[in-house]
């Protein structure tokens, strides 16, 4: 006790004097963004790509624009190894710097969501965690400072559902079919599972969970579960190494690939390539297309990589979790920009781009002055509604590159957004949260 | 209660009885993934035998060793001079850890020796990462991977070659252990230190063979897993799928090191597959514990491990 | 000087102990009186340390009984032989090493302390003076056996002989009726043997225990033994005084003539 | 006011402590390490314990007069006995604990001991083996039970049992004690101490109350002692000085002594107790010294160089000093620096950091070692004492401390030097002559004034200098002045050297018997990988010889720079097979080395140190601690050493 | 050197027993502990507090209760994850269930449920020893979070599957939950980690402590002094668990704010024996050295570079501060194999000595 007080207290020294020195220097032109990223550890596969494609992203609007409106974005990565606790110190050490402090925070990790929502509030600085966390969390009207638009598990599950309804043949085909869920066995993975439940009932299908333990390297029983129940479509919420030994358990089980669908987190190329063409026919969800083919593509390559200012291999530009870093750099750029439009074109403080995000409305229009049209799809963000409702893609894999096999598909609005709204009441009570009044708002 | 006593006392019976085929797929899935697991076990065995170290790097040196593997295929190397290669460099490592690590640390507790090695560990997960990236790489040695049905039962191509390289390894190392000089030096050490530089064997030398043997165990298991998984950084994380394996078997044993995978296979994809759906699933890494521990309430010193005995 | 009395504080009557096939001991018999020293003698592996740990409850016999101050303990296990007022040493030292001297003998208090969870956990109040008083009579055990400079060294870095004398005074601060001494004096120089045996002679002059040793070093039995029981090969073959002992044919056959040095 | 008036109420010890357990009866007056802890009694209990034995003597018949041996180690309750003997007008005689039964006996029988009170069954055993040769013994008590189970002789009582006694004794004669105390003069015989006596049988000098109070008073008054001081008796009780430090100064000014443990451990206890006032014979301070360097030696090489660094650069500045010359200012910078780093830990180590003041006396003591302790900052000082003058005569001042004087007198001391070059001196504390030794006496005292038996000068500023024993101080054959004494402690300086004898009294030159310091050597030959079996063969290596070569060599390169003993440099050495030893009756018990005895036992040796042979076969007779004898045999050298600049060859 | 101890002589039991027996230690300790009290929440950032003290105080409670358990008693432990679940979960379903009970009644209860489970862990170790009984408590490990992964009435049914500390306050000042100051929460810390620490020292000094080791050290010689090995070792593992349900529940209630189950996986019970080990098992201050060295050393690798003005990518230098991290915990065991503390004391005893060696 009395050794530690004398370590901390020359660490102390040591530490806190540099952070502040290199704060220092900052110009008033500049915004900061903390980015989360996780580049090694055994989620470092998924981590890399989503962390490129962000910073590539804001590389791209500093070198080609200039910034967003004159102001300049100044970023730092700081490696959470998709930890809770090294979360909490990136967040805790990055979101006081900058002349204005963190703009947005992206936590990237379900469980980080968590820890930084209750903090967010109080920091005053706007969590985005887009397509993942606290589901819950859309309902502005309970969590003013959390974002997670274009669209949430919930909706993603309704929309992979309406998919294989519209596969089979129309939304009664279902009734009669098996569909098993095979989920990382922790609250992420298991987000998914009411409201498949919900759907289960409503539409008839014979639903059954299967849980894999993290990590999920052996995953023998579960397969030979899903052998003996021999379902029609397998759905799973998958993350990391049970990624890649399910598609390749379920290959060599012989399963037909293309009724296998993982979510977003479970279909990149990292989740494919080890299986090899076992992995062919095998689907994902995705609320952004696959890719090189889009202008802001081409704009990377010119502004960014020809620079050599690239965050990583030219090649990795495109993965299925690459573009989800860019559009999530793009939909907070956007805030920003139209926070901007309120508070002028100087830098903004945490709380300034929490508006923007509240009332951010992407057209289709202005996707294509991104250049980025058919990439995404438009998203108009409410007080009430931080989610969206976004539709979804389904991408499929042919061997070598994803590609989308869909239309965008809708969630299923009313099934989905009565459950987050009930979520909402229960998760804000938690935190001692009051319902504001999204009328007094304008 | 009538219900849940007929859950775990009937209803799983009359299901194996139920579909035959189906069971004995079930037990064939047990049988390779516990192979899989001894693979795994055994370099922890051989060192513990010979070293009396509790090595928990095992599982960052399969990782290490199929990063090496993968990252020299990839830079175009041949496979088979890719393996000579890995063998080299896990022959180095060995040389490397025993005058870093284990010199300096002879004669300390166990608990300590134990300790190292996890200081290893973090070692050779950041350096393995450092070298070759962390991305995830497919491993493609050949080996195929589609299952056959033969009498109604699925069996996987990967998993039998697994189960068959298991079985070559341990005979391999039996005979190793039973015929060659060193083999015998490695008993004569496991059995007494002293005992064996009386009769003027190199502790030092032993040790590196050892840990050598067991850096080639781990190219063997960073290969048969890396093929199920692709290689990355979660290969380290199987050394805890072993553990249970280690308990049952006994520290020491190399025959208990594949009979413990088996029992643990086996006992665990039934439970997962007959009982778990009981109290809804995932029982897996659990059941293989408390199977393991229920085991050793009876034979504390697991099932081939050595009797202790306590002088009075 | 006080003499032994007649009355057998422990009786072991009948007793075998097997290991497997083999018999470490055959149907023994044999008393300790209140208040005397027993020499307990005989050569390698004739069943003498498996004799005390019978005593002490490590081994159970398959048959006979062992009656201690009148009560059948032929089952217990043990702390409940401790508990009895039962101490012993060991052969191969057996102190805990980690534990500074001073430790040592207060963990051999440890049946003489009450337990008041709370209250030491707190060091407060009647957990508190529990310490205090304990460590005094401790301090008395140090003193009498002449080791108050190694008082808060580690036992484990202490010399064999002193070990020894550290784990006698552990088994004393016990204030056992029967003490129990595998080889007290093993391995140790004239002097040491010399102040052990003073010791021996001490505890069982000033506190009156009853004390029972095995020795190999037929000196100080024949000095300062009451009595002599002789096993050979796990049976009893002789049981009188010293000098009777001594002049036993069959002990001689069995011991003396063979590995006495 | 008279100096040696006393108020009547305090006029004998017994009367004091009455008054310091009234006046300061729960201060603390002596402590004792027993059972883990030091034991602590206040003046208090210190009277009521000795009222209890005296009562219990009383019991047992002890009558005005009586004496009481007293033997043991010092313990609380030997003191107490000590002033219960006195409260009963009787004397006690405290006899050395390591005596062997002879002297003992003779003690015993000599001063017609009737009681003796004694530690443990040790001395039990040994008087009782002497018991049937005196007469007058009648009582043994004993403090500790341990072991006495078994003796069941009549006349033995356990000092518990004699308290029971002794308040049974009470309960008829309740005013007994204090009618007895009352009985007390000041100039009743308080204590007889044997002198050890570099020659013939110990003579018992008679301290009076009056003598012992006078001086204890006058040289606290000198040193300004307080009621705060703490002092660690650890010295023999049988020992003058430890009566005078221990017993007489600590009730006359009330400060708490402090017993150790044990013998083993009196290094350890210094240090827990960290006195104020010390006192140590020279051979002390030079073991400690010993100690001190041979554990730096273990030390890695930057802190051995960083502490020899600062050792020395406090010699110099404390050697400045005591020769009054100016100290250079970078030194006095560095001073506070090496406190900081070295002497500050180093005083503190040695439980020297509390020390107002310290004493050497009983011989000279080597100069580096006395510098040494003053350059730490331990006020050492030296003082010339003698049993037959209550110990004080002369004290160095504070803040006036040379090298090679004994101090100026305490008040009422009077100095003398005769014609042939004796010491003489005059003062209260003069005793009352020898126990039943008149011829002694008169040979010693000479109308008041004592000869000291010591051959000094007293110097312009009236400090004493002590050259040697009187009888000691030689010449050379040639006429060149030999104080044995002188290079003897020159050559002790050395860590190596436990005991130098130097001989040339008469002769062509000089020559040394020296005794190595086993510790010492040991440790340096462990260094070097020499092996050795035990001290003979130890002493008899060549390498030895070599490094002890070297040291007698330092010692001439010394003497060779002072004119008047150029001529008396070592030319020859060899190194004694054995030990000197008490127990052969080499050394005195205080280890003064008995010159004549060691001339006469080793006088082969001697001769072949003047003649030309270069080893010598010896054969000695060694007494063992247990008191068996045996012989040892050795091979020993004799080493030249080269002395250049002189034409003499032996 | 700094020591200055001639004088200090003890004239009672009771100051020869202290916990400090030297003045000069107790002096330091005393004012460390003030300091500790005032210093960081008046001078320390958010973030210092927030990542690095609060975790320390966390951290250094469940390595102490480890450490009884591991270090004090011979038992090797993995599964002190586990257990400090059960004191977050317990801690969760206390304050949800009853909110006006104050929030450190509600930590300690959940000690002492965490005690009770790990208690019927603790059965196996009468029979299993070693390494055996380490993979042996994994099973505890694995099993626990299993359950709270499980069933749904853990965490009142959320959909989110988490729980999450909700504000609950103490004498009028918010302690837990989003509104609680990261200054309030790290005195609670603090309070809670000296108070255990007091009580830790009371009982391994003690009658308890000395039956621990006696079973550590040779536990058929402790056996044969009265020593119960059933006993002994059960109140081992019931009072470690004690602690490290108590650190569980910080570690939510405190720390984390809100936590799903991975937060206490395997990961978590390795890392409080690491900080067990590197500290030094059998010492009490090793814990707090351990849990520093654990926490700290990351942390100082990780800012190190910058602090130098190099800027690395965040992958090497994470992957760069793994293998100083394992490099360091070689370099320590070998330099001293019997930790930080013994590191510590030998340092001291040098300083007691000094100028002697020893």
């Amino acid at each position: 006790m009395t050794l530690k007080t004398l370590m901390s207290g020359a660490l102390a020294a040591a530490l806190v004097a540099g952070p502040m020195a290199a704060a220092a220097p900052a110009q008033p032109k500049e915004m900061f963004i903390p980015l989360l990223v996780y580049r090694t550890g055994p989620y470092a596969p998924s981590g890399i790509p989503i962390a490129n494609g962000f910073v590539d992203y804001f590389t791209l609007l500093n070198e080609r624009d200039g910034g967003i409106n004159g102001v300049k974005l100044t970023w730092e990565e700081c490696e959470t190894q998709y930890k809770t606790d090294l979360g909490i110190e990136c967040y805790e050490k990055l979101k006081g710097k900058g002349p204005t402090g963190a703009a947005v925070v992206n936590p990237y990790s379900t469980g980080i969501t968590y820890q930084l929502i209750p903090k967010a509030s109080v920091d005053k600085v706007p969590v985005f965690s887009m397509g993942y966390g606290m589901t819950a969390a859309a309902d502005g009207r309970w969590f003013p400072w959390v974002f997670s638009f274009p669209t949430t598990y919930w909706s993603q599950a309704s929309a992979v559902i309406r998919y294989m309804a519209q596969q089979e043949g129309g939304m009664d085909k279902l009734r009669g079919k098996k569909i098993v869920h095979i989920f990382h066995n922790s609250p992420y993975g298991k987000e998914a599972n009411p409201t498949l439940e919900t759907l289960a009932r409503q539409m008839g299908f014979e639903l059954t969970l299967l849980a894999v333990d993290h990590p999920g390297q052996e995953q023998g029983a579960t397969w030979l579960q899903v052998r003996r129940i021999n379902p029609d479509w397998i759905f799973m919420s998958g993350w990391g190494v049970m990624n890649q030994v399910a598609v390749k358990e379920a290959a060599s089980k012989g399963f037909k690939m293309d009724h296998f669908i993982g979510n977003w987190w479970s279909a990149n190329e990292s989740d494919v390539v080890p299986a090899g063409d076992g992995a062919k026919g095998y689907k994902g969800a995705t609320f952004h297309a696959p890719g090189t083919n889009f202008k802001v593509h081409a704009d990377l390559f010119k502004f960014v990589y020809d620079k050599g200012k690239g965050g990583g291999n030219k090649d990795a530009v495109g993965e299925a979790l690459y573009n989800r870093g860019l559009v999530n750099a793009m939909l907070s750029a956007e805030a920003i920009r139209t926070a901007m439009t309120k508070y002028g074109n100087k830098p903004l403080t945490g709380e300034q781009v929490r508006w923007g995000m509240e009332n951010l409305n992407l057209t289709e229009q202005r996707l294509e002055q991104l250049g980025v049209k058919g990439f995404t799809h438009p998203i108009k963000v409410t007080c009430e509604d931080h989610e969206g409702n976004g539709p979804v893609l389904i991408q499929q894999w042919d061997g070598k590159k994803w590609t989308i096999v869909s239309d965008w598909i809708s969630p299923m609005r009313d099934v989905v957004r009565a459950k987050i709204e009930t979520a909402a009441v229960e998760e804000g009570k938690k935190l001692g949260y009051a319902m504001r009044d999204c009328a007094k708002e304008k | 209660m009538t219900e849940l006593l007929y859950g775990i006392a009937v209803a799983p019976f009359k299901d194996m009885a139920g579909s035959p085929a189906f069971f004995a797929e079930v037990l064939i899935g047990g049988v390779f993934a516990g192979l899989m697991y001894s693979l795994v076990a055994l370099g922890f065995v051989l060192i513990f035998k010979a070293s009396g170290v509790f090595n928990f790097a095992q599982g960052a040196m399969v990782l290490f060793a199929a990063l090496t593997l993968v990252g020299l295929i990839e830079r175009g190397v041949p496979v088979a001079l890719a393996l000579v290669l890995t063998t080299a460099v896990m022959v180095a490592l060995a040389w490397v850890i025993e005058r870093v690590v284990l010199r300096p640390l002879v004669n300390q507790e166990h608990i300590i020796l134990f300790m190292a090695t996890i200081g290893l560990t973090f070692f050779l997960e950041g350096f393995g990462e450092m070298v070759w990236g962390a991305n995830v790489k497919k491993l493609d040695i050949g080996i195929p991977d589609r299952s056959f049905i033969v009498a109604g039962i699925q069996i996987n191509q990967l998993e039998l070659s697994a189960a068959v390289t298991s079985a070559v390894l341990v005979a391999v190392l039996a005979v190793f252990f039973q015929r060659t000089r060193i083999g015998r030096a490695l008993r004569a050490v496991a059995d007494d230190h002293e005992a064996a530089l009386s009769i003027g064997i190199p502790l030092k030398t032993i040790w590196m063979i050892v840990w050598s043997v067991a850096g080639i165990v781990a190219i063997v298991a960073g290969i048969m897993w890396g093929a199920k998984s692709g290689v990355q950084f979660s290969l380290s994380l199987i050394a805890l799928k072993s553990l249970p394996v280690l308990i049952l078997g006994g520290f020491t044993s190399v025959p208990g090191a594949i009979v413990g995978g088996l029992i643990i296979g086996v006992g665990e994809k039934m439970g997962e597959v007959y009982w778990g759906p009981l109290v809804g699933g995932a029982i897996e890494n659990w059941f293989a514990y408390v199977l393991a521990l229920a085991f050793l309430l009876f034979r504390p010193q697991g099932l081939f491990g050595e009797k202790i005995i306590e002088r009075v | 000087m006080t003499g032994p009395d007649a009355r057998p504080l422990l009786e072991v009557a009948g007793v075998s102990v097997r290991f497997g096939a083999l018999v470490a001991l055959n149907q023994v018999s044999l008393g300790i009186c209140h208040g005397e020293i027993l020499a307990i003698i005989g050569p390698n592996g004739a069943g003498k340390t498996t004799l005390l740990n019978a005593i002490s409850g490590f081994y159970h016999p398959y048959e006979g009984r062992i009656v201690f101050d009148g009560k059948d303990r032929t089952h217990l296990k043990p702390p409940d032989v401790a508990a009895l007022g039962i101490a012993r040493t060991f052969q191969n030292v057996a102190l805990f090493k980690g534990m500074s001297v001073l430790d040592n003998l207060m963990t051999g208090r440890l049946l003489k302390m009450k337990g008041s969870f709370l209250l030491e956990a707190l060091y407060w109040g009647p957990a508190r003076r529990q310490e205090l008083e304990h460590r005094a009579f401790v301090e008395r055990i140090i003193d009498f056996l002449e080791i108050q400079a190694i008082r808060k060294t580690a036992a484990g870095r202490l010399p064999y002989g002193l070990q020894k004398r550290v784990e006698l005074g552990r088994a004393l601060a016990a204030e056992p009726e029967l003490l129990l001494l595998d080889e007290p004096m093993a391995g140790m120089n004239v002097e040491e043997k010399e102040d052990m045996c003073r010791f021996i002679l001490d505890v069982n002059g000033e506190f009156g225990t009853t004390i029972a040793l095995i020795e190999h070093d037929m000196g100080v039995v024949m000095d300062i033994s009451d009595r002599v029981a002789v096993l050979d090969y796990g049976r009893k073959i002789a049981d009188g005084a010293p000098e009777q002992v001594r002049k036993d044919p069959a002990v001689r056959d069995a011991y003396l003539g063979v590995s006495h040095d | 006011m008279d100096p040696q008036a006393l108020e009547p109420d305090r006029d004998t010890f017994p009367k004091l402590v009455r008054c310091n357990a009234e006046h300061r009866g729960h201060k603390v007056a002596i402590r004792e390490k027993d059972y883990g802890i030091w034991q602590s009694y206040t003046w208090r209990e210190y009277f009521a314990e000795a009222r209890l034995i005296a009562l219990g003597l009383a019991a047992l018949g002890f009558t005005r007069g009586d004496k009481t041996a007293i033997i043991g180690d010092n313990r609380p309750q030997l003191y107490w006995t000590v002033m219960a003997s006195q409260a009963l007008g009787g004397v006690p005689v405290p006899i050395y604990q390591d005596s062997i039964e002879k002297e003992t006996q003779y003690i015993i029988d000599h001063a017609e001991v009737r009681f003796a009170v004694v530690e443990d069954q040790e001395q039990v055993d040994k008087l009782l083996h002497i018991k049937a040769q005196c007469p007058h013994l009648e009582h043994i008590i004993y403090d500790d039970p341990r072991g006495m189970r078994g003796y069941s002789e009549p006349f033995l009582t356990s000092l518990a049992e004699l308290q029971e006694l002794g308040k049974k004794f009470e309960v008829g004669h309740p005013t007994y004690f204090d009618d007895e105390l009352a009985r007390g003069k000041p100039d009743d015989v308080a204590i007889i101490c044997y002198t050890s006596g570099t020659t013939g049988v110990p003579k018992g000098a008679m301290l009076s109350h009056r003598n012992l109070i006078v001086t204890a008073r006058n040289a606290a008054e000198f040193e300004g002692l307080q009621s705060d001081e703490q002092i660690l008796s650890y010295l023999p009780m049988a020992w003058v000085g430890d009566h005078i430090f221990s017993y007489a100064q600590s009730i006359v000014t009330g400060f708490a002594i402090n017993c150790p443990e044990s013998v083993a451990t009196v290094l350890h206890d210094l240090k827990e107790i960290g006195p104020t006032y010390f006192f140590a014979p020279p051979r002390i301070w030079e073991n400690i010294l010993t100690n001190v360097m041979v554990r730096l030696e273990d030390c890695a090489w930057p802190k051995r160089k960083l502490v020899h660094f600062f050792l020395e650069l406090a010699q110099d500045i404390e050697r400045a000093r005591l020769s009054r010359q100016p100290v250079p200012a970078w030194r006095r910078l560095l001073y506070p620096l090496g406190r900081l780093f070295v002497y500050g830990p180093l005083r503190d180590n040695l439980g020297m950091r509390r020390i107002r003041r310290a004493y050497t006396a009983g011989e000279a003591i080597g100069p580096e070692i006395f510098v040494f302790f003053r350059a730490l900052g331990v006020n050492v000082k030296q003082i010339y004492g003698m049993t037959e003058a209550s110990v004080f005569i002369t004290v160095q001042k504070n803040g006036d401390v040379r090298l090679d004087t004994a101090g100026t007198p305490i008040p009422n001391v009077e100095l003398r030097i005769s014609p042939e070059g004796e010491v003489l001196y005059r003062s209260p504390g003069v005793f009352l002559g020898y126990y039943k030794n008149p011829e002694a006496t008169r040979q010693t005292v000479e109308d008041g004034w004592v000869h000291s038996g010591d051959a000094g000068i007293v110097g312009h500023d009236g400090d004493l200098r002590i050259i040697d024993r009187a009888k000691d101080v030689g010449r050379l054959a040639d006429g060149t002045l030999f104080a044995p004494k002188y290079l003897e402690n020159k050559l002790k300086f050395s860590q190596y050297i436990k005991e130098a004898v130097c001989i040339g009294q008469g002769r062509q030159f000089v020559t040394a018997l020296i005794n190595i310091d086993l510790a010492a050597v040991g440790n340096w030959a462990e260094r070097r990988n020499i092996a050795y079996t035990s001290y003979t063969d130890l002493s008899q290596k060549s390498e030895v010889y070599d490094l002890i070569h070297q040291e007698v060599g330092r010692v001439n390169r010394s003497l060779a720079e002072d004119e008047a003993l150029r001529g008396a440099r070592i030319r020859k050495f060899l190194i004694l097979h054995k030990e000197l030893d008490p127990d052969d009756e080499e050394i005195t018990r205080t280890r003064k080395v008995r010159r004549g005895y060691i001339a006469q036992k080793y006088a082969a040796l001697i001769e072949t140190l003047y003649g030309d042979r270069e080893h010598v076969e010896v054969e000695a007779k060694v007494t063992y601690e247990d008191g068996r004898t045996g012989t040892i045999r050795a091979d020993v050298r004799i080493r030249d050493v080269a002395v250049p600049g002189d034409s003499v060859s032996p | 050197m700094i020591y200055r101890e001639a004088g200090q002589f003890r004239t009672t039991y009771a100051s020869d027993q202290a916990i400090f027996p030297i003045p000069q230690d107790r002096w330091f300790v005393v004012f460390a502990a003030v300091a500790a009290f005032v210093i960081p929440p008046l001078a320390a950032n958010e973030y210092w507090l927030q990542a690095v003290l609060i975790p320390f105080l966390i951290y250094s409670l469940a390595a102490i209760g480890l450490n009884l358990l591991t270090g004090y008693a011979g038992q090797l432990s993995l599964g002190t994850g586990g257990f400090m679940a059960v004191g977050a979960y317990a801690a969760f379903k206390l304050t949800t269930a009853l909110p006006q009970l104050n929030i450190v009644v509600v930590f300690l209860l959940s000690g002492l449920i965490a005690a009770g489970v790990g208690l019927v862990f603790g059965i196996p170790s009468l029979r299993i020893k070693g390494f055996y009984l380490a993979v042996a408590t994994l099973a505890a490990q694995f099993f626990l979070l299993w359950l709270f992964n499980k069933v749904p009435w853990f965490v009142n049914y959320a959909s989110s599957g988490t729980i999450t500390a909700p504000n609950r306050s103490v004498l009028g000042v918010i302690v837990t939950g989003p509104n609680a100051t990261a200054s309030v929460r790290y005195v609670t810390a603090l309070a809670l980690v000296v108070v255990g620490a007091l009580v830790a020292k009371n009982l391994v000094r003690g009658r308890v402590g000395r039956s621990w080791m006696a079973i550590r050290d040779r536990d058929i010689a402790a056996e044969i002094i009265g020593v119960r090995p059933l006993r002994t070792k059960l109140l081992a593992f019931g009072i470690s668990s004690f602690y490290c349900g108590v650190a569980g529940a910080e570690l939510v209630f405190l720390y984390f704010g809100s936590a799903e189950t991975l937060a206490f996986d395997i990961t978590l019970s390795f890392l409080v024996l690491f900080m067990v080990i590197i500290g030094g098992l059998g010492s009490i201050l090793g814990s707090f050295l351990g849990a520093a060295f654990i926490v700290l050393v990351p942390i100082f690798l990780t800012n190190a570079p910058q602090a130098m003005g190099l800027s690395l990518p965040v992958a090497l230098q994470k992957q760069f501060e793994l293998m100083v991290f394992g490099g360091l915990i070689i370099f320590f065991l070998i330099v001293e194999p019997h930790g930080l503390a013994r590191l510590w004391q030998i340092t001291k005893e040098k300083l007691r000595l000094w100028p002697f060696p020893h």
